[in-house]
């Protein structure tokens, strides 16, 4: 018999590959990141149907909220359209496939879904929901104590990796003063910032008429 | 202190790295990277000597006992690893003071500092964990900062390369944790020790199989063996010149070992290799690594994506070794991983000296620079016999262990295609050597000799290359002694 | 929902592959990282089904006094462990992703294109 | 400006309540969903709300870029050095019950410790991230 | 000091003078004297051995552990002796010679050359006294390297092509073939030390132990058996005093020196009866041999000539270690060092011609006799050692390997010892015949100005010529070496 939870959980699986069809599909990147936000949504919901409440808390907003602002940002400055693809995707194809048909055969022999008496819910987990009381103390939300104390080293790692993000986005995007456009002989020249002004000079005499390379923004913000 | 020593190891780069970040000058990052690098040897020498004195040193992290918590496990093999990691780091950092100062914009430098820092703690952290998820979490530290340090190359497809690293890094550590996970909801444990207790209980289901393919495959990107290496070339030939050397004789090594951990430790060398035929798969690839790959390199013109093309074939002599599944051929594995550091890290800084002074390191603006860069190109030569494997260097040692593994189980082909390819390695690295010494330069341009800066560190691993292949003793037995753990033939 | 079966593990399967086929076979940098997102999105899903315990409720002890009626029973509850995994997966995830669309906008920057095919003849 | 007016009081009405209920998340991590990575995560939201609606200028008035970058490293800073405490007081890395007297009660401070670690450094780089995303200008336009 | 390091200091003492050249790099004549100097004392040092091994001492130096159970050793015994004394008499002969060819003919970078041939020099003592196959490997693959800066010495475009070729081949098969063979002894053997009846014995089937023989001979490319031999011939752009003591002593004779060691003292004689593939390696050698003969025949070069004549004899030592007998492992021994001195005087005296009257090709040579007749005697008389005529040396080891072949029962080999011996009669008495007989060619101008080599190099031509006769009378040396090497008494 079918349960109220579980025709939701369908509802939901299907929407989601609809969704992540039609990611596929369009050609609007625009309607793709606002697709890929509404894809996190709907499994956000889904993870709440699962009982994952921490987890759909998080993915609502990282994948609906931080992703799209962030993937939107991007759009703004590298535009909004994608390009036909040029090649048959036969190899992607069966690569997918191929995988795919792989996780599916290891499947045939899981637990079936959501059953209590499956391996992973009787050797730690257990420990965590029982003992947690007296181990960590009164945190009734055991997704907390596993994170902050049991498995607090996973968090910090992952508060390394954050970090790291941000060491690596500032590497690649700060820049201090921006390149300055500079009007000569009719045309105008990108001038990259500390370039000192014997150089420009020399630059400019040189210039045969061509449209400099693209400028990449050296210097940071700090 | 001492007892936690195995922490240490990683949470002093961890507290460093911030410190670095909020620095803000070049120059105190760069000390703060030294601080972190010099320690982490320290530390990493330290275990490893207490390893071999008195066996695996266990260490719960927060205080909660394994399985219940994340634990650091040290053996041979890990403490083995993560030596190299420190070492090569330690060697890399006062080279990177230089070269990095000209290739990097000095106020980003500290960032990139801080990038350094943050990637030898991720590696070390992978080195010495026990948990398969912790393996992940400081794979994705190590990865991002990677990342962000190839983007930095002074060419644009720096960033492209970087890109494509980052897409099949990401598919790698996207199996890895599949894996990770069909293994967990079989065994309801991620602790490793746990894990391969309980794995044999389930080990004629299909999932447990499934697992095991996903994360070979996992690793197998993360390594770069052949075919799924597509990202290594360009990744190591427009990072930066000391980012190259840290990541070539760091990065793939530490997914080796992770090979080996999951292969061994986990999944137990009867599974892996009676059950799952691993080597049916890995020797093909592993030969066909070490030919196709270094045919590739004797085409190249641009030396540093030659050296990175002979780095995914060295990778193919290290699987080579594992897919033997003895403790011979893990042995072999294993000190090649040591000897591979070395003499590609001497190699890729060496052409990093080259790339200091002449800002490229094309084939033909290498004319004649064996007259105007002495002492950088004896160190090319050097490493370069290393890794063609002359007796009394390191890779002598290597191809010995290798070759005496192949030839124990009979597979004379085998030995003989190890012999092919430290041969086409002599012609690649000759290649280099007849321009160096038998082209007249370009006398337009005055080029004069790399700063000792980047010298001496340089040759402090090509001197290395050759003391460890002089008396190869002392490794090979820490080799043996890893592998024989490993396997489980000592308790 | 055991009545489900394995078909939940096989819907998330499908999904995680449509995230891996636009990863793999798409030429547009931003659409790649879409994909691997909901790649990633996906795997989150395959471990939090793995979590999901049949009439269990969120791993949120209820007090016995709140319990009260039922107490006699013990209360299920689904797994936390993946859970606590996949907060970390998500963090990582989009950590992943801010450095991939950092490199995007100056990819486009550098070569004018986000096009793989394009990039590739213009760095010839 | 005038269509903005009502975006703008709104926004006004809105951030506060905003950081409010990041703090409610924070701290009733305990109790319900929710911790430092949330809570983090919602902080920097009402800021980038703020600088859609003000304009990237203002809010880099209200929280300079080398503030989130700070933000970011001393979270991390924070919470190694909450693993640093544990050691000090005899225990292992991050072994909170160490912290005090009482296993349990350590074991409360040290979660708290860590949790705002986690607050300010996804805080921090959240913002921070905005601003580099944002900072940035198409060139070819 | 203890025997042990007696050895040390000898194979370092050719070290130590390519340092004082080094040094000395801007005084040519107190550089020359180093070289002469530390060549007169190595070879002092290898005659004190010598007694040693004379009197039935061993003396061995355990250096370091590479790999476990690998050892950087030394041990001298009587074969290794014969070698030593070969290189270390000859070196000292060589630089004084060098040192008239290279100011007369007036060749670069002097000082690398003079190093590099120290260099070399302890290679080859290296490889004489390794007491085991790793040492061994070691220093024949030290004494490829530090020769291949002598071999392109004049880094033109030929020197580059000959340089790769070099390398090329002597790496190819040691590292291809050779390595292979010694690790399949290590792993069969669990030793690779020189046992007198060999280690290998019982190891493993005949088959396999065949295949490893295989391997071992066309491992050492340095023993020039053909298909491999194109190296030596490449390696004649080398200035001609490299062509002499590495082309007709080091190098070479450290190849079939190799040859006859792994022969002896790794598979032992009897063993090697019972393997199916020494006949058939046996063989191989007395075809290039002939052909070896045949090419040389042809060359008009006369180094060249002097190459393939090399690479002929070199396989008459090979031939003698296959022949798997004592007389045929005497006769190969004593070849190496009968051939080094009859091979060397002939390279002199080409060296010679090249300086004096700038000639290399043979037909050119007519009527020079007369002006160099110093030189062409000396020729004659190293041509008559090569082919195995009385008075001189060479006679006795193709005696002895005649006899081997004989004991054998293999007298189609015998055939093709002497038809060899016919050939070499042509076409090296060629030279000194028509130099001596035949007027000069029109164009040249023989007897204006043209006059015998520079000092030095006359002294060492002399040497070795009077060494070649005076080896025909007193062998007892060689022969008393050898004898002890297969187990007889001294």
């Amino acid at each position: 018999m079918i349960s109220p939870t579980e025709v939701v959980d369908i509802v939901l699986l299907i929407l989601l590959a609809v969704t992540g069809v039609a990611v596929i599909r369009t050609r609007n990147l625009f309607a793709a990141v606002m697709l890929a936000g509404i894809y996190s949504l709907v499994s956000a919901g889904l993870f709440v149907v699962m009982d994952a409440v921490d987890v759909a808390f998080t993915e609502a907003a990282v994948g609906a909220g931080i992703s799209t602002v962030l993937m939107l940002g991007t759009l703004a400055l590298v535009g909004y359209q994608e390009h036909e693809p040029r090649h048959t995707p036969l190899l992607p194809l069966f690569v997918v496939v191929l995988t795919g048909g792989i996780l599916v055969y290891g499947t045939t022999d899981m637990p079936p879904f959501g059953h209590p008496e499956n391996p992973a819910h009787q050797h730690v987990a257990p420990h965590y929901l029982e003992e947690s009381e007296h181990e960590v103390g009164h945190i009734p939300n055991v997704v907390t104590s596993v994170l902050a104390s049991y498995r607090g080293y996973d968090t910090m790692g992952e508060t390394a990796v954050v970090f790291t993000a941000m060491v690596g986005v500032l590497l690649l995007l700060s820049r201090g003063p921006l390149p300055r456009r500079v009007h000569h002989n009719g045309r105008w020249i990108t001038v990259r910032p500390g370039t000192t002004r014997e150089e420009l000079e020399a630059r400019m005499l040189a210039e045969s008429g061509d449209e400099p390379e693209p400028v990449d923004g050296e210097g940071a913000r700090g | 202190m001492s007892q936690n020593l195995p922490a240490l190891l990683v949470v002093v780069p961890l507290l460093l790295a911030p410190l670095a970040a909020l620095s803000g000058r070049a120059k105190i990052a760069w000390g703060i990277a030294t601080a972190a690098c010099w320690w982490t040897l320290y530390a990493a020498i330290s275990l490893l000597l207490r390893v071999q004195e008195s066996g695996v040193i266990r260490y719960s992290l927060g205080g909660w006992e394994p399985p219940y918590g994340i634990e650091y496990r040290i053996d041979l093999a890990s403490a083995f690893v993560a030596l190299i990691v420190a070492a090569i780091g330690a060697v890399t950092i006062p080279y990177a003071g230089t070269s990095i100062a000209k290739e990097v914009s000095e106020d980003r430098a500290p960032l990139f500092y801080t990038a350094w820092i943050l990637m030898l703690a991720g590696l070390l952290g992978i080195a010495i964990t026990g948990d398969v998820f912790n393996v992940f979490v400081f794979l994705e530290i190590s990865s991002l900062s990677a990342y962000s340090m190839i983007a930095l190359g002074q060419d644009r497809r720096a960033l492209t390369s970087t890109f494509q690293y980052l897409i099949m890094g990401s598919v790698g550590a996207t199996f890895i944790v599949i894996g990770i996970g069909l293994m967990y909801v079989m065994t309801g444990t991620l602790n490793m020790v746990d894990l391969a207790e309980r794995l044999p209980m389930v080990e004629s289901n299909r999932t447990i199989p499934v697992a095991f393919t996903f994360l070979t495959v996992g690793i197998t990107l993360k390594l770069a063996l052949f075919p799924l290496h597509l990202w290594l070339p360009n990744a190591y030939t427009y990072a930066p010149s000391a980012v190259t050397a840290f990541m070539a004789s760091t990065s793939t090594k530490v997914s080796v070992y992770l090979l080996l951990r999951f292969f061994f430790t986990i999944f137990g060398e009867v599974f892996s290799f009676e059950q799952m035929r691993l080597n049916m798969v890995l020797m093909p690839l592993a030969l066909i690594a070490i030919l196709a790959i270094s045919l590739v390199a004797i085409y190249e013109v641009n030396v540093k994506r030659m050296l990175a093309f002979s780095s995914v074939a060295q990778i193919g002599y290290m699987v080579l070794g594992i897919s033997f599944g003895t403790v011979l051929g893990v042995t072999a594995g294993i000190i090649h991983l040591f000897n591979h550091a070395l003499m590609k890290g001497a190699l890729f800084m060496a052409m990093g000296c080259v790339m200091y002074r002449i800002g490229s390191v094309q084939l033909d603006k290498m004319a004649g620079l064996g007259k105007a860069m002495p002492w950088t190109m004896a160190a090319f030569v050097g490493a370069g016999l290393s890794l063609i494997g002359v007796p009394l260097t390191v890779g002598f040692v290597s191809k010995w262990y290798l070759v005496q593994a192949a030839l124990a189980e009979g597979q004379w082909f085998v030995a003989g295609v190890v012999m092919v390819g430290s041969l086409m390695a002599l012609i690649y690295i000759w290649k280099v050597v007849e321009v160096a010494y038998f082209q007249e330069p370009d006398p337009d341009h005055e080029i004069i000799e790399a700063p000792l800066s980047m010298l001496i560190p340089t040759w402090v691993l090509v001197i290395a290359s050759f003391w460890f292949g002089i008396d190869a003793t002392t490794t090979a037995t820490v080799a043996t002694q890893a592998a024989e753990t490993l396997l489980g033939a000592m308790p | 929902m055991i009545a489900l079966g394995l078909f939940n593990y096989w819907a998330v399967i499908v999904l995680m592959m449509v995230g891996f086929y636009t990863l793999i076979a798409r030429g547009n940098l931003v659409k790649k990282l879409i994909g691997l997102n909901i790649f990633q999105t996906s795997v989150i899903l395959m471990y939090v089904s793995f979590g999901k315990v049949e009439g269990g409720t969120a791993p949120i002890l209820i007090e016995a006094a709140e319990h009260g009626a039922e107490a006699a029973e013990p209360i299920l509850y689904s797994n936390p462990i993946p859970h606590v995994l996949m907060l970390t997966a998500i963090v990582v995830g989009v950590a992943t992703l801010a450095l991939g669309l950092s490199l995007v906008v100056r990819i486009k920057e550098a070569f004018g294109t986000v096009e793989e095919d394009e990039i590739q003849s213009a760095s010839l | 400006m005038d269509d903005r007016v009502i975006l703008r009081v709104g926004a006004k009405i809105l951030i506060p309540f905003i950081l409010i209920f990041a703090l409610y998340v924070q701290f009733h991590g305990d109790y319900g969903p929710g911790g430092g990575f949330q809570a983090g995560v919602i902080f920097a939201a009402a800021f980038v709300l703020y600088a859609l609606v003000f304009g990237l200028g203002n809010a880099i008035k209200v929280l300079p870029p080398k503030a989130a970058y700070f933000c970011g490293a001393f979270g991390v800073l924070l919470f190694v050095g909450v693993g640093y405490a544990s050691m000090a007081l005899g225990g292992e890395f991050l072994n909170y019950s160490v912290l005090a007297h009482d296993p349990t009660h350590g074991q409360h401070y040290g979660i708290i410790g860590v949790e705002l670690g986690v607050l300010i450094t996804v805080f921090g780089v959240m913002v921070a991230l905005f601003y580099a995303f944002a900072g940035r200008r198409r060139l070819d336009r | 000091m203890s025997e042990g390091w007696i050895i040390g200091l000898t194979v370092l003492l050719p070290v130590i003078g390519a340092m004082a050249v080094l040094l000395l790099r801007n005084a040519p004549n107190a550089r020359e004297a180093a070289t002469l100097v530390a060549g007169g004392a190595t070879f002092w040092n290898v005659w004190g051995l010598l007694r040693l091994v004379q009197d039935g001492a061993r003396p061995r130096l355990d250096l370091l552990e590479v790999v476990p159970g690998v050892h950087l050793a030394f041990e001298v015994e009587p074969l290794g002796m014969v070698f030593a004394l070969v290189a270390s008499f000859l070196w000292p002969v060589t630089s004084l010679y060098a040192i008239g060819y290279m100011r007369g003919h007036h060749e670069e970078n002097q000082t690398r050359f003079y190093f590099f041939f120290a260099i070399a020099i302890a290679g080859a003592l290296g490889v004489a006294f390794s007491a085991n196959l790793f040492t061994l490997f070691v220093f024949y693959e030290f004494l490829t390297f530090c020769t291949f800066p002598l071999v392109t010495h004049h880094q033109t475009e030929e020197a580059k092509r000959s340089g790769r070729i070099y390398l090329g081949i002597l790496l190819t098969t040691s590292v291809g073939l050779q390595l292979v063979a010694i690790i399949g002894t290590w792993v069969l053997a669990g030793t690779l030390d020189f046992r007198t009846g060999g280690i290998l014995a019982g190891t493993a089937s005949t088959g396999l132990l065949s295949g490893i023989l295989v391997l071992y001979v066309y491992g050492v490319g340095k023993a020039a058996l053909m298909p491999f031999h194109r190296w030596l011939p490449a390696a004649m752009v080398a200035p001609t005093p490299v062509s002499a003591l590495l082309h007709a002593v080091a190098v070479v004779k450290a190849g079939v020196f190799t040859v006859l060691k792994i022969a002896v003292y790794v598979f032992g004689i009897d063993l090697l009866q019972t393997l199916a593939t020494t006949s058939w390696l046996a063989w191989a050698a007395a075809a290039t041999i002939i052909l070896g003969s045949l090419v040389a025949f042809q060359k008009d070069n006369l180094k060249a000539r002097l190459a393939y004549s090399t690479i002929s004899q070199l396989s008459y030592i090979v031939l003698g270690a296959m022949l798997a007998n004592d007389l045929g492992i005497i006769g190969g021994g004593m070849h190496i060092a009968m051939h080094a001195f009859g091979k060397i005087t002939l390279f002199f005296a080409a060296g010679a011609i090249m300086v004096a009257a700038h000639e290399k090709k043979i037909s050119r040579m007519h009527g020079l006799g007369r002006t160099m007749p110093f030189t062409f005697g000396a020729f004659f008389v190293g041509s008559l050692s090569i082919i195995g005529l009385p008075p001189a040396g060479g006679s006795w080891s193709k005696w002895f390997l005649g006899m081997g072949t004989l004991e054998a029962d293999q007298y189609g080999l015998l055939a093709v010892l002497m038809l060899s011996s016919l050939l070499g009669l042509y076409y090296l008495i060629e030279v000194p015949v028509k130099a001596f007989f035949f007027a000069p060619p029109e164009d040249a101008h023989h007897g204006e100005g043209i006059k015998e080599a520079p000092l030095p190099s006359l002294i060492a031509i002399g040497i070795t010529a009077t060494a070649t006769v005076a080896f025909f009378v007193w062998p007892d040396l060689w022969y008393d070496l050898m004898t002890m090497v297969v187990g007889g008494a001294p």
